[in-house]
């Protein structure tokens, strides 16, 4: 304790001596490639390699060199903290991005239509109230009831800031079922607070996979978080996701019209898992049939665009995804797959620990999380959860499966990081859960070849963390993206 | 204010008596200016030669006006003739050639172009929204103008003389504009002074092509929708995803020549578009789909300072804001300064009749208070809202050649306190303070 | 013990019990230090509860060994604990040892220094030498803690979770004592016990006017008498307004309720003058001024009704108070109130996050406060529209005010732990010593216990954990509870705990997660038509009576205070 | 003694050295301290020159000067004596205003959703965290409000006059008028069916505080009449001595029996049946209804007040005659009725009125209200005023507007009749009214002085006196806001130019003549 305060105070005069220096070098900047130079008690490379004390030396946003004791080019940005880790930016593979803010800034709409005008309240305008939301009803917050205007106090819980949680909120197309040619991307708000909030916690990319309201759905898109947003996409439209169990019947506006509507586009299948079934089915056999020239017919027809796309997926150019969270959706998964002859990735996986074998046998990677014990946000409302355990991503890693973490929804603080800190509490150590924050999801996502580690020639997103990484203590000091400064709490 | 003919011209003391509550007119009557200019009428009734038949023209004289950049300067004459301004004269008094039939003096006031709200549904004959395809382009604001709506009048008491007339903004695309005037000067509609029924005949040049009056733009901006509106109904889309998805996919068809005309029109740049955005990434969202398509685009968006970003102009020619009221956050008040700021061509929106008329006023003020030069508010309710619907070629600003749409202020008219004295539309009077007030 | 002296004539009994150190002791010989411990394993009686959640307290309690009343039904909840798991708790049942050394751990007190390897020893439920050199009884039961940690159980400050309804729907119920609702069959309680929780003040929640008495309880016991700790504790007052009530609604009937006790108090002091005449065989001599003037002094303590009994207590500064004011501006009234009323020497604020804009006030009102669960406060700019966040604790440590934070049942896993809630102080700049002692000696304190409570020092009662690491780090876990010097919480024995590690035998795993699954019940499912497919069902009648018990909360609950029906480790 | 005198030359030395510290420490603090940290002793005193100062007492003083000490204005002209280490602020071409006063706001309101009804105090719902709200104001130019209580339909609670002025710990906001008006509204929000409705309730519960004021005033006289027989008794009893005390006995017994059969539920036992029968078939009814009636009338039961008194005279006197003349009846108490009280206030006239209406009807009912309990009432909102305008003037009610920019196409039904002409006419027939931001939207109370403009040009007046002086003057405030004048406390705005200009600033906000607001970067 002692000495964590002392330490603490040398910190802070460290940190000053380099904010000094960095402010002195900054001159020097302009004329040649623009170098950064981190030093750090320990590297954490991501590939199992630790380098104790380490230099970490990024030009032009690529690593240029890792070393004990490298020599500081003339220069250089330095970064030079005491008792600092570097790691590499963390990767959430399947991360959930709010699709419109919640505490978004007011602004007052007229009515728009008559619509509009006659049902008053629908417009999320007033000021922030101590509630935090910006609800027309805060004044009429109270703690402990749930506003019907804007789902206080769901909306301002720490761990409900993310997509999903405003139920009844639709983020995926709910005109149709297979809806793989819509992006992701489209839906998502490149300016949300999340992508800070992610930061904050050491992310640096993340895979934005589509919402579950649909079986299969839209294309996910890989995101940066941090730096110019129109620099931020990675990749538009990446994987298509599927969705076994009951989340297709239910989220977004779910398949049962409201009361009194009984014409409605909303009456449609799948309100079971036959449902689902028969969908996915249907939507690749329509696609097979259409690659022999014959024209898709009876019920839930697939659009023309849905098709071009599926061909391709069953060509193997998109790859697929699929979430499933019990043990018989997983099955289901698997078996449906095997019949079309598709590889896929693994989407929250409830329930994994009871079927290692047969995912051991698919190969199938696992993107696996989060961590709950009780699930809180809008899968509370699902049955898929009931049977988690909090030993099935040490179950998952010590298997032969490719698996990595994901904090979803949760924006919790320190979100990713946090998982992490939940899996080393739950059995494994640090150097078991790098990989899988960092490394693992940069595979299965693609894009290892650019990130995922610290190594030559790769892009500079870093993280550098007071003292070790998921202590609770601890949190992200510096991160870099490209070798830019996109967070710095180095002043407190 | 003095009014009428020539004659009366030589009794100033009318003037006087016209401003009971406001003495600081009285005192500028014996300004320098005022005789300047009273010299300047007794030299066109001396010097002037008729072109035009007297009965035909009006000469409004006025202190200041709002000049096309939205500066007011001092000192104006114009001429008009055939409802529209034949001279402008702003200095000096060689060279007006028209024997004016009437000779409208305002002295202290401020003349400024007639006032377009760029986003209204102003005399929409029931609901504008259509809702059974997300995508109609087919649709006509036009056929919904009932010229009879009272709505056209309390807008033109306060100063708009023209309005974008939108279908609702819950289709994707929802169809085409109209640029119609509050006011028909020739039609069932018109109001006017009971001098100028029986001393002129006038044209009827604003008619539009499917007869019906006051029209200046009927085959206007095609509108297309990107906020959350287009997703309330029982229709796809429901989410942003598809929406965009959509709007792609029929703008890839448009493209190769597929779907309606005035989509194909508009995708091969023959016809201009209106984007209505709800938030910062709905905007973000039009960018992607339009940019690079070198189109002629006006954004419309109500939206906060922290919301813009740079390279709007790229893609839009103007970006229409407001309407902006008493409980709206400093970050929504300064948008349009922050928008301005980034180098967008900003127009005003009062949202007329949801928003009150004289909102398009209080929206610029507010504008102004929280940042947006003074000129460029201005502007942004006259010559740059005119430019942003693609109407700047006949209304807008006082130039010479364009419709003779007038409304004479008190005062600058971002001061609130500056009231309407009179309308001209189509270079007629159509309000009159003075006359509606003193029975 | 309590019940029913309540509202009943002997004032005394109320107050008296747990401000004196008397009642401790007779707390503790009679109640946790069993003289004879006779569990009955072939005893057979079929369980009115059978349900999984029993496991870990009812093996406390069996440890405890309380056999003043109650004995058939605690042998009957003792049995089941044995059917399912017998082998837990027969390590449990042996007559525990009345003196206990822990030796070899690492010791942080709290208050005093931290010693690097040091024996706590305890006697009779309390702690008795604290120290590097400690010479240990010859009949102490010795437990080597080398290599953990020692560490005074943590105090969960301000609770509703261990009431059957957190709230009445009347606004002001000073007579109510939360003692008729505390229910020990709450999951939240079982949790608290292994997160390390060794005390909790069970208080109403924020949905009131004034909310009933309080008390302090051990998160172990059969009945709210076994597990009191100190009763009653405080009354709880809401400045915030309660649900369909504005501020000014609110804070006129705070106002009005006081008013009216000055009422009560004039009229019943001319009925006692007028009594007294009558006693006296006298006619009425004076108005009704004098009457009342004459008749205050001869009130008596057992003369007040019960709606007034406990105003009168809190204005005489008889008792503590809990004031909650969500947002800056209700702590002024709070403070305004209080002062007005007399009981501000008293009180305790009970603060929203968004709360410590008004930390002058706090400071200045030199009152602790208890915090709100969610310790980051978020709001936007409204001329930048950027998103701020404060960390609340940092604000009120800086400014000196003495503050106790509260865990947050809402949230995924973390913050339902009190130490991680501290360790979340250190992080975002707290000293260490402040964020320790925010979940330990400060609540103790602002409990009036903060002689018995809190804090390892020689002479307080011995609730002591040990943990297997530092209790700011997130890997650690609680290993062992020791509740008035007894063992009530060993991880080794936790079923449930097991279970959710996967570390549990299968057949055990399928009940757990039915006891589970049924917890969730409260919540509106859309999927529910799935639910009778789930595999490992099996309903009994006992089931379903547990399930209702839990559906209440979760529709009343205010703050999200519904049953937190996880393990959370 | 050597040592002593050292030491007490020391202690001199020391004492001297602190003192001149002290005296520097102070001339420092005095010369650099905050505003915010200068006591209202210690503060100096400040002088404004060159501005142009727009009184509103007066004539605008197109270069003029004023003197602040103590937070008052000592000294306003053309020219002013300006003491020895005064402030100076020189100001030319800036512009000095009083600060606009929001009449009618919810500025800082944490809203209202229940009824509290009369008893309740506005500003116990008034957050004074708000700090960007307050900001905000003072940046256009607010610096006190009138904070409504809002609320339902029906009597509401009492209101407050506050200045928006900073406080300790980030806090802002202090009472400039305590109980300041009491708020009724029936006006908004209702239909007109149930308008009328509330309108019947309210004119109910001022019936009600009179009956209130009657049993009180009853009760009063009967204590009086008591105490007066307590006396003559005790005077007997010292006379006759002890030879009463078995009569008092019995008496007491007769006496007590009454009294407690009264409020029993269950008569005698001789009549059980039918008496039940009769309570549960017939009286259910009634048994709804009756307590309404006696119950909330106090003692006097009844609405017919003579009736009702009579027969309790009545009665009483029976009971006198029936037990012996030493029995001497208690008066009841009425129990306070807290809502009445204040009510009772406001009929005598300590206590402002406020109704907010719209419609001519409403409004025609509220000045009935006020006639028929002679209350001293300001109207708010009124949308319709310009129809009755002459009513207003002949009826001398001030009227404070509301929103005046509507378009009264979308809106509720009682802004549908909504003119832009209704300033116009009500100055034209001669009405007091002032404009303010309606206490619809916190939000809105900044821009007070833009709504005024607008009203105020339609108007034809000046627009800055109607949120000024007229506002004070409504507010009854006029003695200590909304002018610049001696003596008047020292709130006022300076601009970078004309108020009127929308180019021009406000730079600095002055409250109590301390610096309340500043732009950033002046």
């Amino acid at each position: 304790m002692i000495a964590l305060r002392n330490g603490g105070s040398a910190r802070r005069s460290i940190c000053m001596a380099a904010i000094g220096l960095s402010i002195v070098s900054t001159a020097a900047w302009a004329e040649s490639s623009r170098v950064t130079v981190i030093r750090a008690d320990r590297l954490y490379l991501g590939n199992g390699k630790i380098v104790s004390p380490g230099v970490l030396v990024i030009r032009d946003g690529r690593i240029a060199e890792i070393g004990v004791d490298t020599k500081t080019p003339d220069g250089a940005t330095i970064i030079e903290i005491a008792d600092t880790t570097v790691t590499p930016g963390l990767i959430d593979a399947n991360a959930a991005v709010e699709a419109s803010d919640l505490l978004a800034p007011d602004r007052r709409m007229h009515p728009r239509t008559w619509h509009d005008f006659f049902t008053p309240g629908h417009h999320h305008t007033a000021t922030p109230d101590c509630c935090g939301s910006t609800c027309p009803r805060s004044m009429q917050h109270v703690s402990g009831t749930r506003c019907m205007a804007c789902g206080f106090p769901e909306a301002n819980t720490e761990n409900a800031f993310a997509v999903g949680t405003k139920p009844r909120v639709s983020l995926a197309e709910q005109s149709s079922e297979v809806i793989p040619d819509t992006l992701v991307l489209d839906t998502t708000n490149l300016r949300s607070p999340d992508f800070d909030r992610l930061l904050r916690g050491g992310v640096t990319t993340v895979f934005v996979s589509s919402d579950s309201a649909a079986v299969i759905g839209a294309r996910g898109a890989i995101v940066r978080t941090g730096g110019p947003v129109d620099r931020r996409v990675v990749r538009a439209a990446d994987a298509v996701k599927a969705t076994m169990g009951t989340d297709p019947s239910w989220r977004g506006g779910g398949n049962r019209p409201p009361v009194r509507r009984f014409v409605s586009f909303r009456n449609r299948r799948p309100t079971t898992r036959m449902g689902v079934t028969w969908v996915f089915r249907k939507a690749f056999h329509d696609t097979l049939r259409h690659r022999d020239g014959v024209e898709t017919y009876g019920a839930d027809p697939v659009s023309d665009s849905a098709i071009a796309v599926l061909d391709k997926l069953l060509r193997g150019r998109i790859p697929l995804r699929i979430q499933a969270r019990t043990q018989h959706d997983i099955t289901t998964a698997l078996r449906l797959t095997a019949e079309f002859g598709l590889s896929f990735t693994l989407e929250e996986a409830t329930e994994a620990y009871r079927c290692i074998d047969l995912l051991e046998a698919a190969e199938v990677p696992v993107v696996f999380g989060p961590i709950y014990v009780r699930a809180r946000g809008d899968r509370r409302f699902s049955s898929e959860v009931e049977q988690s355990r909090l030993h099935t991503f040490k179950t998952l890693l010590e298997s032969d499966l490719m698996t990595a973490l994901t904090a979803n929804e949760l924006r919790e603080e320190d979100g990713l990081a946090r998982q992490a800190m939940y899996a080393m509490r739950f059995g494994l150590t640090r150097a078991q859960v790098l990989p899988a924050v960092t490394s693992v999801p940069a595979k299965i996502i693609g894009v290892a070849d650019s990130i995922g580690t610290l190594e030559w020639g790769k892009r500079a997103d870093v993280v550098i963390w007071q003292g070790e990484p998921f202590d609770t203590t601890s949190r992200a000091l510096v991160v870099l993206i490209e070798g830019e400064i996109v967070l710095d709490r180095r002043a407190g | 204010m003095m009014r009428g003919h020539i004659e009366k011209l030589k009794r100033p003391k009318i003037e006087t008596s016209t401003y009971r509550n406001d003495c600081a007119y009285g005192l500028r009557l014996f300004d320098f200016s005022i005789f300047r200019r009273l010299v300047v009428v007794a030299l066109l009734i001396g010097v002037g030669i008729g072109e035009v038949a007297a009965a035909d023209t009006t000469v409004l004289v006025a202190d200041r006006y709002v000049a096309p950049d939205g500066t007011i300067k001092s000192d104006i004459l114009i001429v008009v003739a055939n409802g529209r301004i034949s001279r402008i004269v702003p200095e000096e008094p060689e060279g007006v050639d028209a024997k004016p039939g009437v000779v409208d003096h305002y002295p202290g006031a401020v003349v400024c172009p007639g006032l377009i709200d760029v986003r209204s549904a102003v005399g929409a004959y029931g609901s504008n929204q259509e809702e059974a395809f997300a995508i109609d382009p087919g649709a006509s604001a036009i056929e919904l103008v009932d010229r009879n709506h009272p709505v056209f009048r309390a807008a033109a008491v306060a100063g708009i003389t023209s309005v974008l007339l939108m279908p609702g903004d819950g289709n994707l695309i929802s169809g085409a504009a109209a640029v119609v005037k509050t006011v028909v000067v020739d039609g069932k509609g018109a109001r006017r002074d009971s001098r100028t029924s029986s001393s002129r005949t006038s044209r009827s040049r604003s008619s539009g092509r499917r007869g019906v009056p006051g029209v200046v733009r009927d085959d206007g901006p095609l509108v297309f929708s990107l906020g959350q509106s287009p997703l309330r109904f029982d229709r796809a889309p429901t989410s942003r995803g598809g929406a965009v998805a959509m709007l792609r996919e029929s703008l890839r068809k448009a493209k190769d020549g597929v779907g309606h005309q005035r989509l194909v029109d508009f995708v091969g740049g023959r016809l201009d578009g209106l984007v209505v955005c709800d938030e910062a990434m709905d905007v973000d969202a039009a960018v992607n789909l339009f940019g690079g398509m070198n189109l002629s685009l006006t954004l419309v968006f109500t939206g906060a300072a922290s919301d813009v970003s740079a390279g709007l102009s790229d893609v839009f020619r103007a970006t229409a804001t407001g309407p902006y009221d008493y409980t709206m956050s400093p970050n929504a008040l300064s948008h349009a300064a922050a928008l301005a700021k980034s180098g967008n061509l900003v127009a005003l929106v009062a949202r007329a009749p949801g928003g009150a008329p004289d909102g398009l006023r209080v929206t610029a003020a507010l504008a102004a208070r929280y940042g947006l030069d003074a000129s460029l508010a201005r502007s942004a309710m006259t010559f740059s809202a005119a430019r942003a619907v693609g109407v700047a070629d006949r209304i807008g600003s006082i130039e010479q050649g364009k419709d003779a749409d007038f409304v004479i202020f008190s005062d600058d008219p971002l001061r609130l306190d500056a009231r309407v004295l009179a309308v001209y539309v189509d270079g007629v009077r159509v309000y009159s303070r003075e006359l509606e007030e003193t029975p | 013990m309590f019940g029913r002296t309540r509202f009943g004539g002997n004032g005394n009994d109320i107050s008296g019990l747990w401000s004196s150190e008397r009642s401790v002791e007779r707390l503790i010989p009679k109640r946790l230090i069993p003289t004879e411990n006779s569990v009955d394993c072939s005893t057979s009686i079929t369980p009115r509860r059978t349900g999984r959640r029993w496991l870990v307290r009812s093996t406390a309690a069996g440890a405890i060994g309380c056999h003043r009343y109650g004995v058939a039904k605690r042998r009957a909840v003792l049995a089941t604990v044995l059917l399912t798991c017998g082998v837990t708790v027969s390590s449990a049942v042996g007559a525990p040892p009345a003196k206990v050394a822990l030796t070899g751990g690492r010791i942080i007190p709290v208050v005093g220094d931290e010693i690097a390897t040091g024996t706590v020893l305890i006697e009779y439920g309390k702690i008795t030498a604290v120290g590097t050199n400690v010479e240990i009884p010859y009949d102490a039961m010795e437990v080597d803690v080398s290599g953990k940690v020692v560490f005074p159980g943590m105090i969960d400050p301000h609770s509703a979770r261990a009431l059957d309804v957190p709230n009445e729907n009347l606004p002001v119920t000073p007579f109510l004592d939360v003692y008729d609702a505390i229910d020990p069959s709450r999951l939240y309680l079982e949790d608290a016990l292994r997160d390390g929780i060794t005390a909790i003040h069970v208080i109403v929640a924020n949905n009131c006017v004034i909310g009933g008495l309080s008390r302090v309880v051990h998160p172990i016991g059969l009945t709210p008498d076994e597990m009191t700790i100190a009763a009653p504790t405080a009354l709880k007052i809401s400045v915030t307004p309660k649900r369909g009530f504005d501020r000014m609604t609110q804070i006129a009937k705070l106002r009005e309720t006081f008013l009216e006790l000055d009422d009560y108090l004039d009229k019943l002091a001319e009925e006692k003058y007028e009594e007294s005449l009558e006693e006296k065989d006298e006619k009425i001599d004076v108005g009704p001024e004098e009457a009342i003037k004459r008749g205050h002094e001869l009130i008596e303590p057992t003369d007040y009704d019960d709606q007034h009994r406990n105003l009168v207590k809190l204005t005489r500064g008889d008792m503590s108070s809990f004031i909650y004011c969500r947002s800056a501006g209700d702590v002024g009234h709070a403070v305004r109130i209080a002062k007005d009323n007399g009981f501000f020497d008293r009180s305790v604020f009970v603060l929203g996050h968004a709360s410590y804009k008004a930390v002058g006030e706090v400071k200045a009102s030199g009152r602790p406060v208890v915090l709100d669960a969610q310790l980051v406060h978020r709001e936007r700019d409204p001329l930048t529209g950027k998103l701020s966040e404060t960390f609340v604790p940092k604000v009120f440590a800086d400014a000196g005010v003495m503050f106790a934070l509260q865990p947050n049942p809402n949230a995924s896993l973390a913050e339902r732990y009190l130490n991680y809630q501290a360790s979340r102080c250190v992080r975002n700049g707290v000293s260490r010593q402040t964020a320790l002692e925010s979940i330990t000696i400060n609540p103790a304190k602002m409990l009036d216990l903060g002689d018995r409570l809190g804090s390892i020092e020689v002479g307080k009662v011995a609730n002591v954990l040990v943990l297997t690491g530092d209790p700011l780090d997130f890997n650690t876990w609680v290993d062992e509870v020791y509740i008035n010097g007894i063992r009530a919480y060993r991880r080794d024995d936790d079923v449930r705990l097991k279970q959710l590690l996967g570390d549990e035998p299968p057949e055990v795993a399928e009940e757990g997660d039915e006891a589970k699954g049924s917890e969730q019940e409260d919540v509106e499912r859309p999927g529910k038509n799935d639910k009778a497919e789930s595999p490992g069902k099996s309903h009994s009648p006992g089931d379903a009576a547990d399930d209702k018990s839990d559906e209440k909360p979760a529709e009343n609950a205010p703050g999200g205070d519904e049953e937190g029906g996880s393990v959370a480790p | 003694m050597d040592h002593r005198l050292e030491s007490g030359a020391t202690l001199l030395h020391q004492t001297l050295k602190r003192f001149v510290r002290g005296v520097l420490i102070a001339a420092f603090a005095l010369a650099f301290s905050s505003h915010a940290a200068e006591a209202q002793l210690l503060q100096r005193s400040l002088v404004l020159t060159d501005a142009r100062i727009v009184t509103m007492a007066g004539p605008t003083l197109e270069k003029g000067s004023i003197l602040v000490k103590g937070g008052r204005i000592s000294e306003i002209g053309a020219k002013v004596d300006a003491p020895f280490l005064a402030r100076h602020l020189k100001l030319a071409g800036k512009t000095v205003t009083p600060g606009f006063i929001d009449a009618w706001s919810s500025l800082g309101h944490t809203g209202s959703v229940g009824q509290s009804g009369p008893t309740g105090d506005v500003w116990d719902s008034f957050n004074r965290y708000a700090r960007d709200d307050f900001r905000q104001a003072l940046q256009q130019g607010v610096t006190t409000i009138y904070l409504a209580p809002g609320g339902p339909p029906g009597v509401g609670g009492r209101g407050v006059v506050v200045q928006l002025r900073p406080q300790s710990g980030g806090a802002a906001g202090a009472v400039l008028v305590e109980d300041a008006a009491l708020s009724i509204n029936i006006g908004s929000g209702q239909s007109p069916i149930k308008r009328l409705k509330t309108f019947k309730k309210v004119r109910a519960d001022f019936r009600k505080a009179l009956d209130y004021r009657q049993s009180l005033e009853d009760y009063e006289e009967d204590l009086k009449e008591y105490i007066e027989k307590l006396e003559e008794r005790s005077k007997k009893k010292d006379e006759a001595g002890s030879d009463g005390d078995d009569q008092k006995n019995g008496d007491k017994k007769n006496g007590e029996k009454p009294a407690k059969d009264k409020p029993s539920p269950k008569p005698d036992e001789d009549k059980p049946d039918e008496g039940d029968g009769d309570a549960l078939n017939s009286g259910s009814l009634w048994a709804s209804f009756q307590p309404v009636k006696s119950g909330k009338n106090g003692d006097g039961g009844g609405k017919d007040k003579d009736d009702g008194n009579g027969k309790d005279s009545g009665d009483d006197k029976k009971s006198d005659d029936k037990d012996d003349e030493d029995e001497i009846k208690k008066p009841e108490k009425p129990s306070p009725d807290r809502t009445s009280e204040v009510l009772l206030r406001a009929i005598d006239r300590e206590l402002t009125v406020r109704i907010e209406a719209h419609r001519t009807s409403d409004m025609l009912n509220a000045l009935d209200l006020a006639e028929e309990f002679n209350l001293d009432i300001i109207l708010e909102g009124a949308t319709e005023a310009y129809l009755m305008a002459d009513r207003l003037a002949e009826a001398e009610v001030p009227v404070i507007l509301g929103r005046v920019t509507r378009s009264g196409v979308f809106v509720n039904d009682e802004y549908r009749r909504h003119s832009a002409s209704n300033p116009a006419a009500l100055t034209k027939a001669g009405v007091r009214w002032t404009v303010a931001s309606g206490a619809a939207d916190s939000q809105a109370a900044r821009f007070v002085g833009l709504n005024a403009q607008v009203a105020a040009g339609r108007a034809g007046v000046d627009w800055m006196k109607t949120v000024t002086i007229d506002a004070a003057r409504i507010l009854g405030i006029s003695r200590r806001a909304g002018r610049l004048a001696r003596g008047m406390a020292a709130d006022f705005v300076v601009w970078s130019g004309d108020p009127s200009d929308p180019g021009s600033i406000v730079e600095q906000v002055y409250i109590g003549g301390k610096l309340a607001y500043q732009a950033k970067g002046q």
